[in-house]
Order: structure tokens, then sequence, then C-alpha cells
């Protein structure tokens, strides 16, 4: 069972969707199929979708469809990343300072996890680019370190809870190293939550860039990236739907795709015994509390 | 092998607001576990078998006294230090099913000390597992079952199959046939019974089940509120026993015959409570020996015979 | 302290009866009120010219009308002005010249731990005497002609307070038609009106400032009669305030001018890549595209109308072809690579200026910084050229002046970065200020112009109007004035 | 109320779970039938499903097990096809039930003395508290004032059967349904609560469904025995028919193991496993 | 438990020192950003001003020195004069804070709240419906924070007239602002509490208490969502910290008087004393409630609470 998750339809239709987004993002504009995303006046202001332009045109006249395919590879690539970066790290510090696997580690991690979240989400990025430089490097690092800070407590919490559990006494007692027990028993607890975790920090993520491109960090206008593309649309909500739709829906669909690879992936990595049955069993079965 | 030396265990607990109470769960208990010979505790539930087993196992500290590895001190070891001593003495749940992970498969929790270990490789682990479930009497299938699907006995197995696959020298048993039916039990008590013969294992037995615990047992070992009542051969332990509570113990086992039921009077004396101990003999408010000095004075642990007795009149009751 | 009870439900006519009570602005620019209502110390304040007076006021045409004064009269370096009589302050004091000379020199020497805005304007006073309670003379280093032009933003305050030290700041005391019932700051000022006022009598019994930052809170407000005036809006909003039928739209000129200049390093150095950027720019097209017909092509560093103006940047000189040759001539290998900084607030125009300018052959790479990072001389010192687009300096009086000091005298800002003022410049701004009438300023002004094109230092390209939406409630008429004027606006 | 023959009836109960590909039927077909005031004892080999047919009487299987039976009536009423909402008041006062696994079975993050107030059903708190102790005083429990305060962590395994017990017994059930509710008590405690419930069962009628591997207390408190096997009953009949004349091979072996006091520990009889 | 209050209060000395660490980041930080004199003085000011200025604000000073002067601020609590408003900060932050406080402080466990009945909903039913559920509840989080802000101004502001669209004072014009943070969190909460929630249906305790016959009002509360409690707990805590700072939007399109804005703008005018303010306050703020968090949770989960136990890690 556990394999077929690679294989399962859902799983391929989502990776499928996120992949074509990337490459159309990548390659699409580039190979000049389309207008030219950053090029104002290829059509008239605030252009309904039209033929001619698909997803209608923005405010200066730029094409929406290109602008969105050109930010789709930026936004998603870098969003994935840190996200990743962040959900690892965060996860694994915060499990490594809750069992307190290096004892000395444990406050340093702690009290660099506290400015993680000390700081506003949209905040801690600009003191972190002064601190990296605008560049990508800079732009990661900030998102990156925005982010994992949730991961981090959140995990800790939990993981400090499990504590008191008596199977973890029992992997004591089969010889389990501080390490090993968290590999073995509590990461399997944590999955469900960080993976959850990870999809709302992907949006947080969209968001965090396009703050920083607003700041003038990072990516630079007119370099389209949804959030952005969603946040200039602001002032022609009511005048330009189209502005704020399109991006919006590419956002929602990619959170979806996340949500349900990251639903596969942790049936795969760790399927509680119930989570696994209830997926077989007969959603008919009369003995629901609810009913 | 094992011993403990006036092993004591206090759990304190203090509410924020309220006055704050320990139970003396284990009080003053010396015992030993040797190569190739079982121990066999038996005693009042609530009395502290469990948590002086935990302590031997040093799944927790005693508050005094100390448990010794072949003559080492092992009970103030840090966790780190004392991983080694998990591939010698193995500890087996009272509660099978809170020891199991329930987001692991019965086979990697079976596995999991080995891999803790590094011992073998995927597939010598996944050998070793299925020779394990095939002694513990489970059908191959439950391999990839979750805890939460098997039954208690079957959870009990698999703590019984992930103890042994240490090869371990000391395996402390906290009722581990409960809740087995008396075949399988039989089965699993001639699998440990032939493990012990042939590699010198060294058993902690802790039942309910009296006869069961004579069987198989050298020694046996009587627990009441926390201390060592007494500490006999096992062979014809239940024509010998010398401390009053075995005696009840032994009397209240339920016999074969349909039907027979006798309402033991001693057993409807109120319980003590192990928070406020109270003078003297922990026993002697259901105690039918009982006399003055059994109220003022703890007796002393000594030898009478063969056993070695916590009670002032040992030799009346003989 | 029922004003301050009262606030946070301000209604305007729609649902209250008998005359309206109180009138609510929705603002975004003056933010800067809602941070500090120094009377003495920013530039356009609403409030601020609701509770003072000036000595002086603009009529409709831009001419200059007597405020405060009585008469006045200028001999030679001497501007000598009589008070009117029986004036008072809020507080009770009398208006006299006592006060017109300590409010004059208290922005003539602001403590040093705060600055004045209008010390610049007034730099050419050298003395003030007190002729009598209600004359005083100004007397200037040279002859000033503008100066009366620059007292209509000269706030008067009492002398008195000033005296007591810097409750002035907070404790608006003016002789104005409003008086300062609360100040909330970041979120609004409340004005009252005046019962004592000297002039028209005020047509709002009170008056609401309100700092609404986001423009689509600022129409619904306006839309659900929360609000009767919202100001600072952008042509993207006018088809929903005139698709309403209660309210409509007014715009009025703005006062600044949108400019773009340059750090003078690298190429930029070179005046004829400057020029050449000039010419390739087509600031017509440019403000249709980002504005629409709601902003001006600039033509000059004031608005027409202005004193000062000069036609120096017609629109024809939009010349691709000429900037190339210019481009060629300075030698520089086609694609010429420079940076733009710009503000979020001109981020169209900037992106509208880089498709322009790929036509000649510059690939620019628009960077968007904080509104207070452009200037600085750590973000444009750098070796590469830079350009950068700037929102434009304020400009009240409408006089050229106000362009010409800090943009190329020796204070010049943009000095800083590679620009070097000629003397010749700065000998003609002297000129102008002291240029007895309007023709001559306007041909120093054109000299000016004339030099300064030829160093291409600063390309002026657009004047974005003010757009405002109001309620069908109240009338307005704009009169050609660039700010708000509160006894222009009437119930209907 | 038409008085019914039986108190608990159950015909061809039949409960399945899917795992992975396949479906395993933990109860097989199971017919049984007791009477008010009878002990009915279920024993048989660990796995074999006794905790589930329990579970299943209360139509209490986790999710992906489903439930088929041709009936189960408790008193004539029908449990199968009762509602939820119907099933909730027979459940814990009809019918109640002790956990084979009392250290999971109880909140850990409550404290034990709420759980055991909050069964009970009529009542002003000081009454329901009363009602809880006295409960805990008869199954034995020390300081069971403190107990109430106290978590289920910190009690040993025997005395949460304990309260376990107390709390099944808390409303008087006419079914008690006790899964292997004396194998973490010594044989003293065990002894005194098969007292408690023979005295219970005599003044109020109960019928106890008992589940339990100690055949020694089977022998002596249950009136009926089934023996269970791989999901079937293999054998069923009064208590001194299975224990003289089983007829099943596998009851007589099972009583061939049982522990008897003095003897030796039986050898290890391969019995038939595919049977 | 004494232990546990122990190491809470240590966490929360960590936290002060990490504040004062954090402080000293943000002074080098702002003194990266540059010199303040261009953003806060007008475009023409004079040399002179801004020569005035800058010695006003020691900005001519050593950097050594400037940091000592301002560590002592920070240490003693007084956070120096902002260069902007040229008021004590302490003045400038209150009314801000209190703004901000009533926002969060209402929004916050409304949106828990909310959270949990978002949780709740659907939980036991079809794994189709529950999985459309979560990803309507997804879509609604994907949303950008204006889209709805802006639709509920227009819908009960324009067109309704039921609530003001703007301003800070009286309640009417909290109900929006607030209600609309409340509905992020709980969608947010919501979406993570229902993965617990799923965990601890499985729990055994659950059959207990159904064999009780608990009522279903007593089952989800205190046997579904008790046990979730800690981790209800441990996300407010960390919602805490991010709502105080995370209300630009609101605060911006409401013309709502709040810390978050005023952070932002005093962001850009680089105006260090008051920016220091704007986040030390809230993140003071959050290390009380961190505080709280680690001293509430043993007490949520009787289980952490072993003195005498062998800490297992
Ligand atoms: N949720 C489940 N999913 C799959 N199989 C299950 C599940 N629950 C129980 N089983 C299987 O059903 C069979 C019967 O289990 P049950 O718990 O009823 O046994 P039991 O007779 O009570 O055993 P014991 O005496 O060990 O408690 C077992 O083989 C078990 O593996
Ligand atoms: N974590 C704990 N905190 C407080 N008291 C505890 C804790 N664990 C056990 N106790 C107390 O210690 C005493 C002994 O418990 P223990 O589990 O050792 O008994 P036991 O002999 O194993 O009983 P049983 O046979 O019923 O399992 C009991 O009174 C119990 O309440
Ligand atoms: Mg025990
Ligand atoms: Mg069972």
């Amino acid at each position: 069972m556990n394999k077929n998750v690679w294989r399962s339809r859902p799983f391929i239709i989502c990776c499928f969707v996120l992949l074509a987004l990337i490459i159309s993002g990548m390659f699409a504009v580039k190979a000049g199929k389309f207008y030219n995303p950053t090029t104002p006046f290829v059509g008239g202001k605030l252009q309904p979708p039209s033929a001619s332009f698909w997803l209608g045109t923005d405010e200066l006249g730029r094409d929406v469809f290109s602008r969105l395919l050109d930010a789709t590879g930026v936004t998603l690539g870098l969003a994935l990343i840190s996200v990743v970066l962040a959900m690892v790290t965060g996860t694994l510090l915060g499990m490594v300072a809750g069992y307190d696997v290096l004892p000395i580690a444990t406050p340093v991690i702690l009290f660099i996890g506290q400015i993680s979240v000390i700081f506003p989400v949209r905040w801690l990025p600009l003191i972190i680019v002064l601190l990296f430089g605008e560049h990508a490097f800079g732009m990661m690092m900030s998102m990156f370190f925005s982010l994992w800070g949730q991961f981090l407590w959140l995990i800790y919490d939990e993981a400090r809870a499990l504590k008191g559990r008596a199977f973890i006494q029992a992997a004591y007692m089969s010889g389990g190293t501080r390490w090993g027990i968290l590999k073995f028993h509590v990461l399997p607890y944590m999955v469900p939550t960080v993976l959850v975790l990870a999809t709302l920090s992907f949006r947080t993520a969209i968001g965090v860039i396009s703050t920083l491109s607003f700041l003038g960090i990072g990516l630079q206008p007119p370099t389209p990236t949804w959030g952005s593309m969603i946040s200039e649309a602001q002032p022609y909500f009511f005048q330009a739907w189209w502005l704020v739709l399109f991006p919006l829906l590419a956002l929602v669909v990619s959170v979806l795709a996340i949500n349900w690879i990251g639903h596969l992936l942790g049936r795969k990595w760790s399927v509680s015994g119930r989570a696994k049955l209830q997926k077989r069993g007969d959603s008919r079965a009369k003995s629901s509390i609810f009913t | 092998m094992l011993e403990s030396k006036h092993l004591q265990k206090t759990y304190t607990w203090k509410p924020v607001f309220r006055p704050g109470v320990s139970v003396l769960a284990v009080r003053d208990v010396s015992l030993q576990i040797r190569a190739g010979e079982t121990v066999g505790l038996v005693g009042e539930s609530g009395c502290g078998k469990s948590t002086l087993a935990r302590c031997l196992a040093g799944l927790e500290q005693p508050s005094d006294g100390g448990v010794f590895y072949h003559g080492e001190e092992i009970s103030r070891l840090s966790l780190r230090e004392a991983r080694v001593l998990r591939k010698r003495i193995q500890y087996i749940f009272q509660n099978p099913v809170n020891a199991l992970n329930p987001y692991r498969t019965v086979a990697q929790l079976i596995a999991e000390p080995l891999q803790h270990f590094r011992v073998g490789n995927q597939k010598t682990r996944m050998a070793a597992v299925q020779r394990l479930l095939d002694m513990v009497e489970l059908p191959i299938d439950d391999m990839d079952k979750y805890p939460a699907e098997l039954s208690r006995g079957e959870c009990q197995r698999v703590n019984i199959a992930r103890a042994l696959i240490l090869e371990p020298e000391i395996i402390i048993c906290d009722e581990v046939i409960s809740a087995l039916d008396v075949s399988i039990g039989v089965q699993i008590l001639h699998l440990l019974k032939t493990l012990q013969r042939k590699q010198g294992y060294g058993f902690l037995f802790i039942s309910h089940d009296i006869s069961r615990v004579i069987q198989i047992s050298d020694w046996i070992a009587v627990m009441y509120m926390g201390l060592l009542m007494e500490w006999a051969p096992a062979a014809g332990f239940h024509a010998e026993a010398l401390h009053p509570y075995s005696q009840v113990l032994l009397q209240a086992v339920p016999s074969l015959i349909p039907g027979e039921f006798v309402d033991h009077p001693s057993t409807a004396v109120e319980i003590p409570d192990p928070v406020f101990p109270q003078h003297g003999c922990p026993f002697h408010t259901r105690c039918p020996y009982a006399t003055d000095v059994c109220r003022r004075e703890v007796p002393a642990f000594r030898s009478v015979g063969q056993h070695t007795v916590r009670c002032h009149h040992a030799e009346a009751v003989r | 302290n029922q004003t301050s009870a009262q606030t946070g439900q301000h209604q305007t006519k729609s649902t209250s009866q008998g005359g309206q009570q109180t009138l609510v602005i929705d603002d975004l620019s003056e933010t800067r009120d809602l941070t500090t209502i120094d009377p003495l110390n920013k530039d356009i304040t609403l409030p601020r010219s609701m509770v003072y007076d000036s000595l002086f006021v603009k009529d409709k045409d831009g001419k200059l009308e007597p405020s405060l004064v009585q008469s006045y009269q200028t001999k030679g370096n001497t501007l000598e002005i009589k008070l009117k009589h029986g004036i008072k302050f809020q507080n009770g004091d009398p208006l006299n010249a006592q006060s017109v000379k300590a409010t004059i020199e208290k922005i003539l020497h602001p403590d040093p731990n705060e600055e004045s805005a209008f010390t610049s304007l007034l730099a050419n006073i050298k003395q003030i005497n007190v002729v009598n309670q209600w004359t005083v003379d100004i007397v200037t280093a040279h002859a000033d002609y503008i100066l009366p032009q620059y007292l209509t933003n000269i706030s008067i305050v009492d002398a008195k307070q000033l005296a007591k030290g810097n409750q002035y700041q907070t404790d608006l005391n003016g002789t104005g038609p409003y008086m300062l019932a609360d100040w909330k700051r970041g979120q609004e000022v409340v004005l009252k009106a005046n019962p004592h006022y000297w002039g028209k009598k005020p047509q709002f019994k009170k008056v609401v400032i309100k700092y609404v930052p986001d423009e689509s809170t600022r129409i619904a407000d306006l839309l659900s009669g929360h609000a009767s005036i919202a100001a600072d809006l952008t042509p993207e909003s006018i088809d929903r305030i005139t698709s309403n039928a209660n309210s409509h739209v007014v715009t009025s000129p703005g006062d600044r001018v949108t400019y773009m200049s340059y750090n003078f390093n690298g190429p930029l150095a070179n005046e004829k890549v400057r020029q050449a950027i000039y010419y390739a720019l087509d600031r017509k097209t440019m403000t249709a595209d980002v504005y629409g017909k709601y902003a001006t092509p600039a033509t000059a560093p004031v608005a027409k109308g202005a004193s000062g103006y000069v036609d120096a940047f017609p629109l024809s000189d939009y010349n691709v072809a000429k900037a190339k040759k210019l481009l060629a001539e300075a030698g520089v290998k086609a694609p010429l690579s420079i940076s733009l900084h710009v503000g979020q607030t001109d981020l169209d125009v900037a992106e509208v200026i880089q498709s322009q300018l790929k036509q000649v052959g510059i690939q620019v790479h628009i960077d968007v910084l904080a509104q207070g990072e452009l200037l600085d001389p750590k973000q444009l010192n750098k070796p590469e050229p830079i350009m950068f687009i700037f929102t434009g300096l304020d400009n009240p009086e409408e006089d050229a002046y106000r362009i010409y000091a800090p943009t190329f005298s020796s204070e010049s800002f943009i000095k800083p970065f590679g620009y070097k003022p000629s003397a010749q410049v700065a000998q003609l701004i002297q000129q102008y200020l002291a240029a007895p009438n309007l023709t001559e300023r306007t041909q120093v002004s054109k000299q000016i112009l004339d030099i300064t094109k030829q160093q291409a230092a600063v390309v002026w390209l657009l004047q974005p109007a003010n757009i405002y939406g109001v309620s069908n409630d109240i009338e307005w008429h704009v009169d050609g004035a660039t700010q708000i004027h509160i006894q222009q606006i009437q119930e209907k | 109320m038409q008085s019914h023959p039986y108190l608990l009836d159950i015909r061809g109960l039949t409960t399945s779970f899917a795992v992975a590909d396949r479906t395993i039927s933990a109860v097989n077909g199971v017919t049984l039938r007791m009477h008010s005031g009878e002990t009915l004892a279920v024993v048989g080999e660990s796995g074999s499903g006794k905790s589930t047919l329990a579970l299943s009487v209360l139509k209490l299987v986790q999710k992906p097990g489903t439930i088929q039976a041709e009936c189960i009536r408790c008193h004539g009423k029908d449990l199968l096809n009762m509602s939820e909402r119907a099933m909730r008041s027979v459940r814990g006062k009809d019918i109640a039930m002790v956990f084979q696994d009392p250290a999971t079975a109880f909140h850990p993050m409550m404290p034990l003395g709420k759980q055991l107030m909050e069964t009970v059903r009529t009542g002003t708190r000081k009454e329901k508290k009363q009602r809880v102790l006295e409960m805990l005083m008869r199954v034995g429990l020390p300081d069971p004032e403190r107990q109430l305060r106290s978590y289920a962590h910190t009690l040993s395994g025997g005395m949460l059967q304990r309260v376990m017990i107390a709390m099944a017994l808390l409303n008087r059930p006419q079914l008690l349904i006790a899964d292997e509710p004396t194998t973490a008590l010594d044989v003293t405690v065990q002894a005194n609560i098969i007292g408690l419930l023979r005295d219970l069962k005599r003044q109020f009628h109960m019928g106890i469904l008992f589940i339990s591997h100690d055949l020694g207390v089977v022998a002596q408190f249950a009136d009926q025995v089934a023996v269970m096997r791989r999901g079937n009953i293999v054998e069923y009949g009064s208590t001194e028919k299975i224990f003289y004349h089983p007829e099943h091979p596998y009851t007589r072996h099972l009583l061939q193991m049982a522990p008897r006091l003095g003897s030796e520990l039986p050898s290890p009889v391969e019995i038939d496993r595919h049977a | 438990m004494t232990q546990g209050i122990i190491q809470a209060v240590q966490r929360l000395f960590g936290g002060l020192m990490m504040l004062l660490m954090v402080s000293m980041l943000l002074f080098f930080a702002s003194r990266a950003m540059g010199d303040p004199t261009y953003s806060i003085l007008a475009v023409d000011a004079t040399q002179a001003q801004k020569a005035a200025f800058r010695s006003e604000i020691g900005w001519n000073e050593p950097v050594w020195l400037q940091l000592l002067v301002y560590m002592e601020h920070t240490i003693t609590g007084r956070f120096g004069v902002s260069y902007e408003l040229q008021q004590p900060v302490r003045q400038i932050i209150p009314p801000y804070l209190w703004g901000t406080i009533k926002l969060v402080g209402l929004a916050l466990p409304l949106g828990i709240l909310g959270g949990i009945v978002l949780g709740f909903l659907s939980l036991g039913a079809s794994k189709k419906i529950e999985r459309i559920f979560q990803g309507v509840l997804l879509c609604l989080y994907s949303l950008p924070g204006f889209v709805p802000i802006i639709l509920a101004i227009e819908i009960f502001g324009v067109k309704l007239k039921w609530l003001p669209p703007s301003g800070s004072q009286g309640v009417q014009s909290l109900i929006m602002p607030v209600l609309l943070l409340a509905g992020a969190e709980a969608i947010k909460s919501g979406i993570l509490l229902r993965t617990k929630l799923q965990e601890v249906l499985g729990e055994k305790f659950i059959v207990t208490a159904r064999a009780k016959g608990v009522s279903p009002l007593r089952l989800q509360v205190q046997y579904l969502l008790r046990p979730t409690l800690s981790l209800v707990v441990s996300f407010l805590s960390l919602q805490v910290g991010q709502l105080l700072g995370s209300t630009v939007i609101v605060e911006n399109i409401f013309a709502y008087q709040g810390v978050g804005s005023l952070a932002v703008h005093t962001l850009s005018t680089r105006d260090l004393p008051l920016l220091q303010g704007c986040i030390f306050v809230p993140a003071l703020i959050f290390l009380c409630f961190r505080f709280l968090t680690d001293l509430v949770q043993p007490w949520l989960d009787p289980r952490l609470r072993q003195d005498g136990q062998r800490v297992m890690a």
C-alpha cells in the first residue's frame, strides 16, 4: 500500500501540476511565445480578458497571462525551497531541543528560535536581508528564517508532550539514543502537524516574497511574483477583478496541490494505523461518534 | 547478576495549591537475580512491584539505595551510560499497548532494538523478526499491522519479541503472561525456560498467577506495601510459605473446581494506603497473628530456615 | 470633552438633518499633520491653514490678497505691514505686530534641535522692526518682491505663547476660522468652528480630518457617508466614485512636479548622455498612459500659470533619433545599463521610462526603495550609473524659486551625488528673487532654465493632479488652488 | 415492558476488519444467549475475538470494523438497528463495560474522580461523589479520596483496573461486560472483586459477560462458559460441563495447560494450529 | 512541577537576554540602513539643518558610544526619543499599543474558538467530505488579506451601511477588523487542529467515554478537545507574537491606530528609537505569553508533571 503512494493518481497529478507550473514559468516566456511580461502597453490599460489577452491586462497594459507565467517559476521555486528548508530545520531542531539531544545546544536553539517568532513574519526579512544582502541568498535566508520558528516551537512543545508516554520509555529500554528515539518514534507523530504547517507556511512564504519586493528587497519590479501581482492589484480590486483573481487562482491551486502532496507523503511517512485504516475502511461504517 | 540493595522509591506529587503527598512505592528492598535463575515476584496489586521492576531496569531513579549489575552500581548512570546495559537488561512493560508506538508496524517495533544498536542489515533484521514472531506464536501476517489492530495479548507478544531480540542476560517480565491464554502462556514460558537453560538468562517474573510463578521460578519474592515480605526457594513454596501474607495469597488462588468460591475473611479488611503507612508491620491490619509488636515495629528481614522473612512471628506461623 | 466622545461616529448631513454640522475629510498625504501639528514646522498642513491665518492669501487667480494685513507697502528693502485691528487669537490675546515679529524670528532661528521648512524661504529677511502695535517693518537683505507670496504660507502665532516654549506646537492657538478640538496622533484632527472669527463665519460646526491610509477605505468612507471628502485618490478610482449617485469627483492641479535625476557617475557624468535620456522620453504618452487625463506633462519645473513659468521643455523635444545621435556622440556602447531608483508611488512611471529608454538602447533596472532612502547618499553614491525618480518638491506658493533654490543653488540636494552647480545659475537665482516684477522674473527664469537644460541634470516629467472624491451634499469650487481651502467648501 | 427470555441475545454476529487487501473476521458468526443474573464466561485463545465480541455488543467497534449480525438484543431491545442517540442511553446505563486495558482506557489528562463522576447520571455533585467513593471503597481501593484527584498514570495497573470496575458498576447496569477485569489484580483482591460482582449479581439480577484467561476464576464464578477460537465459539455450555466434560480438543487442551498450585509447568503440547 | 517552573523562569530570562540581543541587532541593522536624516528631514532641508539633526540624534558620535547610550536606554526601558516626532517613545507607543492589544486581544480568543469549531466541523463525516472541507479552508486561507477586508467594507460599510468602514474609536469600528482577523486566525488554527483531532480520535479512551454513554458535547470538549489543548496553547502563544505585528494590513485598510502600521511607517523613516519600541514591546508581550505557556503546559498534561520519575529526555 505504502509504495503505491508514489504511483497514486492524485500524487502524480499534483506533482504534475506543480512541475508544469514551474516549467511553463521558466520556458514559456523565455521562448517568446507570449507577450513580454514586463513591457508596458502591449495592450490597453486594465483590459478585461479577451482573445488576445487571455487573462486581461494590468494597470500598465501588460499582459497578465505572460506575467503570471513569468512569476510562476520564481515564486514557486523560492517558496518551495524556503518552506522545505524551514520545515526540515524547524522540525529537526524542535525535536532536538524538545528532547535535549544536545543539552548544550538546546538553549541556543530556543534562543535563536525566539528571534524568529518574536518578530512579525513580514518584518524579520527586512533585518535578515540587511544582514545577508539583498540577493537571492538573502531573500531565501530571510524567508527561511521567518518561517522556521513556527515549526520549531510547535514541534518543540509537541515533542515535550510526548516525553511522558510509555512507548518512549520502552524505546529507551530498546537501547534508543535520544536521537534514535526522535527519528523512530517522535518524528512519525509530528509528520501530520508538520505537513499541515508546511502548507500554511507555503502561503506565508509567497506573501513574504511580495512583501519583500514591496519594500524593494529581492525581486524588483517589473519582475512579477504572484504575491506582488496580487498586492499590486489591490487598488484595482473593484475595477479589474482579473488582476486579483488569476494570480490568486494560481496560488490556491498550488496551495491545494501542495496540501495533497503533503497528505500523501504524510501517509507514506507516518501512516498511523488509524489513518491507514480509515482510508481502507468502509466509510459507511455505522460506528461513528458523530452520527 | 542483578541486585538491588535497600532500594527505596518515593513518588512525590506536589500540586500547586495543595500540600504535596508522597507515595512510598518501594521500601528498602534487597533482592538478587542470578544467572540462569528465575525470581518470581508476587504481591498485592499496587504494592510496588512494577516500580521495583522499573528501578531495576533503570527506567526510574531510586530515591535511596541502589541497583547493582555485576557489582557495579547502575542506578545513577546517565541515560547515555546506561544505554549499553539495554543489551543486557530488558524490561517488558506491564501495559503492552502503551509500550508500543501506534505509528509503527509490528515488524518495525520488534526490529527496533536491532536498529538502535545497528545490528545486522535490513534483511537479517527481518529474518530475526520473523523468527521471533514465530517464537511468540504470532502469524507472520501480523508483521505489517499496527498496534491498534492487535488484541492485547498480541501486543504483549510483540513486547516479548522485542525484548528477546537483543538476547539480553536479564529479562524483567512485568505480568507478561496475564494477557495471554493459558496455552500460549505455557508456550511462551517454555520458550523463556529454554532460553534460560541454553544461555543462562536471569528472569524477574512478576505475576499474580502464583501457581504459575511457583512453577517456573527458582526463588519467590513476596511484596506487600513496598516491603519485601518473604524470599524463599520456589520449590515447595506453596506448602511452606512462612509469611502470613504469603499464606493468604496461596489460599486465595482459585481452584479449577467449578462453583467453589470462598469468601476470604482477610480480604474484606480495608487495604492500607502507601501514602500514610502506619507504624509497624504493614500487614498487621489483616494478619491473624498480629500482636502489639507488629503494630509497633517494622519487622526485620531475617532468615528462618531457607526462607528470609519479614515477620515477628515467623517461627510461630510455621 | 463632548467632542472627543462623539468623534467615533461623525455623521455627515446625509444622516443628520438641519444643516451640515460636520465635515469629514479622509486624507493620506496629510499624514504629517498627524505625526505633529506644529504650525511652524511642515509645509502643507490642512488643519494649520484652518486654525491659523497668514498675513496674505492668494485669490483664485493666484493674485496676492491681504488677509491679516490691512495694507502693505514695499519701500526698497523694507516691507511695511499694517495689520487689521481687533483680531484676536483664540485664547483671547490680540493679534499685534509683536506676534508677527516673534513668528518670523522663530522661523528664522529655530531651536537647534528643530527645523522649520520655512527658514530657507525667509532667509532674505535681515531684521523685523515693530513700528507700533499694528505696524511692522520687515527688512530684507535686498529687495524681495516674492516675500509677500511666501508669507501666504506662514501662520502667525501668538507671541505670548511662543515665549512660553514648545507649548505652541501642540496647543494650537491661531486667529483662523477653526479651533483645535482634539488631536489623535496618526488618526485624526478634530476642529471646531471659532465663534469669534473675524472674517466670514465658518460653514461647518466641526471639521474632522482623518488619516485613512488605504485608498479603497477612503472611498468606502465617502460612499457610505462617513466622509464628505476623500482626498488623494488615483485616477483608477474615479469610476467608482462617479458611478455612485451620491458622490462626484473634483480635481485640482497638483503643486508637485515629478522629476528624474542622476548620480552623475559613469556614463551619466557625460552631459550628452543625460541629454539623450531627456530626448528619449516621451512625457506626453507617459502621462497619458499612467495618469490618463489626471496629470499634465511637465514643460517646466512649475505648473503653467505659476510665477516663473517658462515653456522651456516643450513636449516636442521628444526625439528618439536625436537621442540616439547624442548617445553615439557620447561614445557609449549600445546596451547601456542604468539603475533606476524609485519609490513605490512612482513605480508605474518608472516602468514606462524603462520601456521608453529601451528604444534608444538603454537597459534600465528598476530598484524600488523606501521614499526616505531615495536621496540617501548611501544609495546614490555608487560607482554605477543610477537614475532616480522623485515625487517632487512642495510648492504651495507656486513660485519657481521654491524649485530653483534647492535644486540648482549651491545648496542643491543633488550636489552630493556629483552635480556641479554653476555659479552663474546661483547668481541668476539671486537675481530672480530680487526681480521687481513678473516679467523680469520670467526672463531670469528663462535664463536659468536654458542653462540647466543644457546641463540636463534633472528631467521634469509630469505633474499629477489632486483628485478628490466629494459627497454630493457639499459643493466645492476648487478655483485652481492646489490645496483644500476650507472656505471654498459649502454645504448644499 | 414485556419480559424477554434473554438478557442478551446475539445471533450470527460477524465483525470484520478490512486490513490491507484482505478482510479479517475477528468474530465469525457468533451466537450467544444469556439470562439475567447469569454469568457467561468467554475464554479462549488470545486474539480469538473476545474483546471484539464485547465491543460489538455495544457497537463500539472502531472505524474500519463492520458489524453484521442477525440480531443483537438486550432485554429485547434491538441494539443492532438502534440509533446512535438511543445507544448512548443504553451504554453505561443498561450495559456497562470494563475494558481490558485500563491504562489506555482512561483519559490521561482528566482526574479519575471527574471521569467517575461524569458516569453517574443522576444526583447532585455531592451525591455523585458519595456514590463514587462508596464504589471505590467496595472495590478495595486504598484512600479513594486521594485517587479521585490523581491521574491515570500515577496508579498501578491493578488499582486502575479496580477503578475501571468501579466505574462500570456505578450505574448498576443490567448487563456488565467485563473484559479480563482481574488480570492485573493479585489473588486476594481478585477474590474480593469476584465477591463483589457476585453480590451485585445477586442483588440486582445483573448479567455478566465475563472474559478471562484465568480458568480458575471462570470455574468459580461463571454459570455458562463459551470457548472461543479464531473468531468462532468452539464450545458452549454450563461451567460444569465445560470443566468436567470438555468435548472440543481445544477446550481440553486449555484445561490441561491451566496452572494448578503445586504442579509442574505442563509441557507444551503442539495442538493443531490450523484446526 | 517546581522543576518546570524553574525551567520556565530560566527560559524567560533567556528570552529577556535575547531581547537585548535583538535590540543590538536592530541597532546595527538600522546603522546599515543608513542615515535617518534623509528619511526624516525634508528634501530641501539645508546642510545646516541636516547637521543639526545629526548632532541631535547623536549620529556623529562614535558608534560604540551610540550603542552604549542605546543599550542603556533599552535596559532602563526608556527607549529614547523618537527622531521623527521628537517625543519620548514611551509616550508615543501606548495609544498605538492599546489599539493593537484591543484588536488582538479580541481577535485571538475569538479566532481560536472559531478554529475549534472549524476543527470539529465535518470531523466525523466521510473521508471525501473531510477533504473537501479541508480544501475549502485552505482556499480561504490562501486569500490575500485585503480581499476579504475590502469586500467586507464594501458589503457592510458601503452597501448595508451597518458598520463604519474606518476609524479606531468606538465599539462599532472594532467589529469588522476583529472579526476579520479572528476569521483568518480561525482558519489557520482550524486547519492545524483538525490533524490533531484526527489523532486523538483514534485513542482508546474515546471508546471508553462512548461506552459510558457520555453526551456528545462532553465527548467533544473533554475527550477530543482537551488532549489537543496543549497544541492549541502552544499555537496561541506563537500567534500572539505574530499577530501583534501582523495586523498591519488590517490596521492600514481600516485606518486603525496600531503598532503594526506605526512600525512599518517607522521602518521607512529609520526612526530607530521608535522602531525599537515598536518591536520591543510586542516581543516582550510574546515572551510573557511564552512564559505562561511553559507554565501551563504541565498543568494541561499531568503526565509532564512527574518530578519523581526519571526524566526520560
Ligand atoms: N482494528 C483492528 N483492525 C484489524 N484487526 C483487528 C483490529 N482489532 C482487532 N483485530 C484483530 O482481531 C482479532 C481479535 O482481536 P480481539 O482483541 O478481539 O482478541 P481477544 O480475544 O480479545 O484477544 P486477547 O485475549 O489477546 O485480548 C485479533 O487477531 C486482532 O488482530
Ligand atoms: N508516576 C507515579 N506517580 C505517583 N505515584 C505512582 C506513580 N507510579 C506508581 N505510583 C504509585 O506507586 C504505588 C506502586 O505502584 P506499582 O505500579 O509499582 O504497583 P504494582 O505492584 O505494579 O501493582 P499492580 O500489580 O497493580 O501493577 C502505587 O500506589 C501507585 O499509586
Ligand atoms: Mg504493576
Ligand atoms: Mg482482548
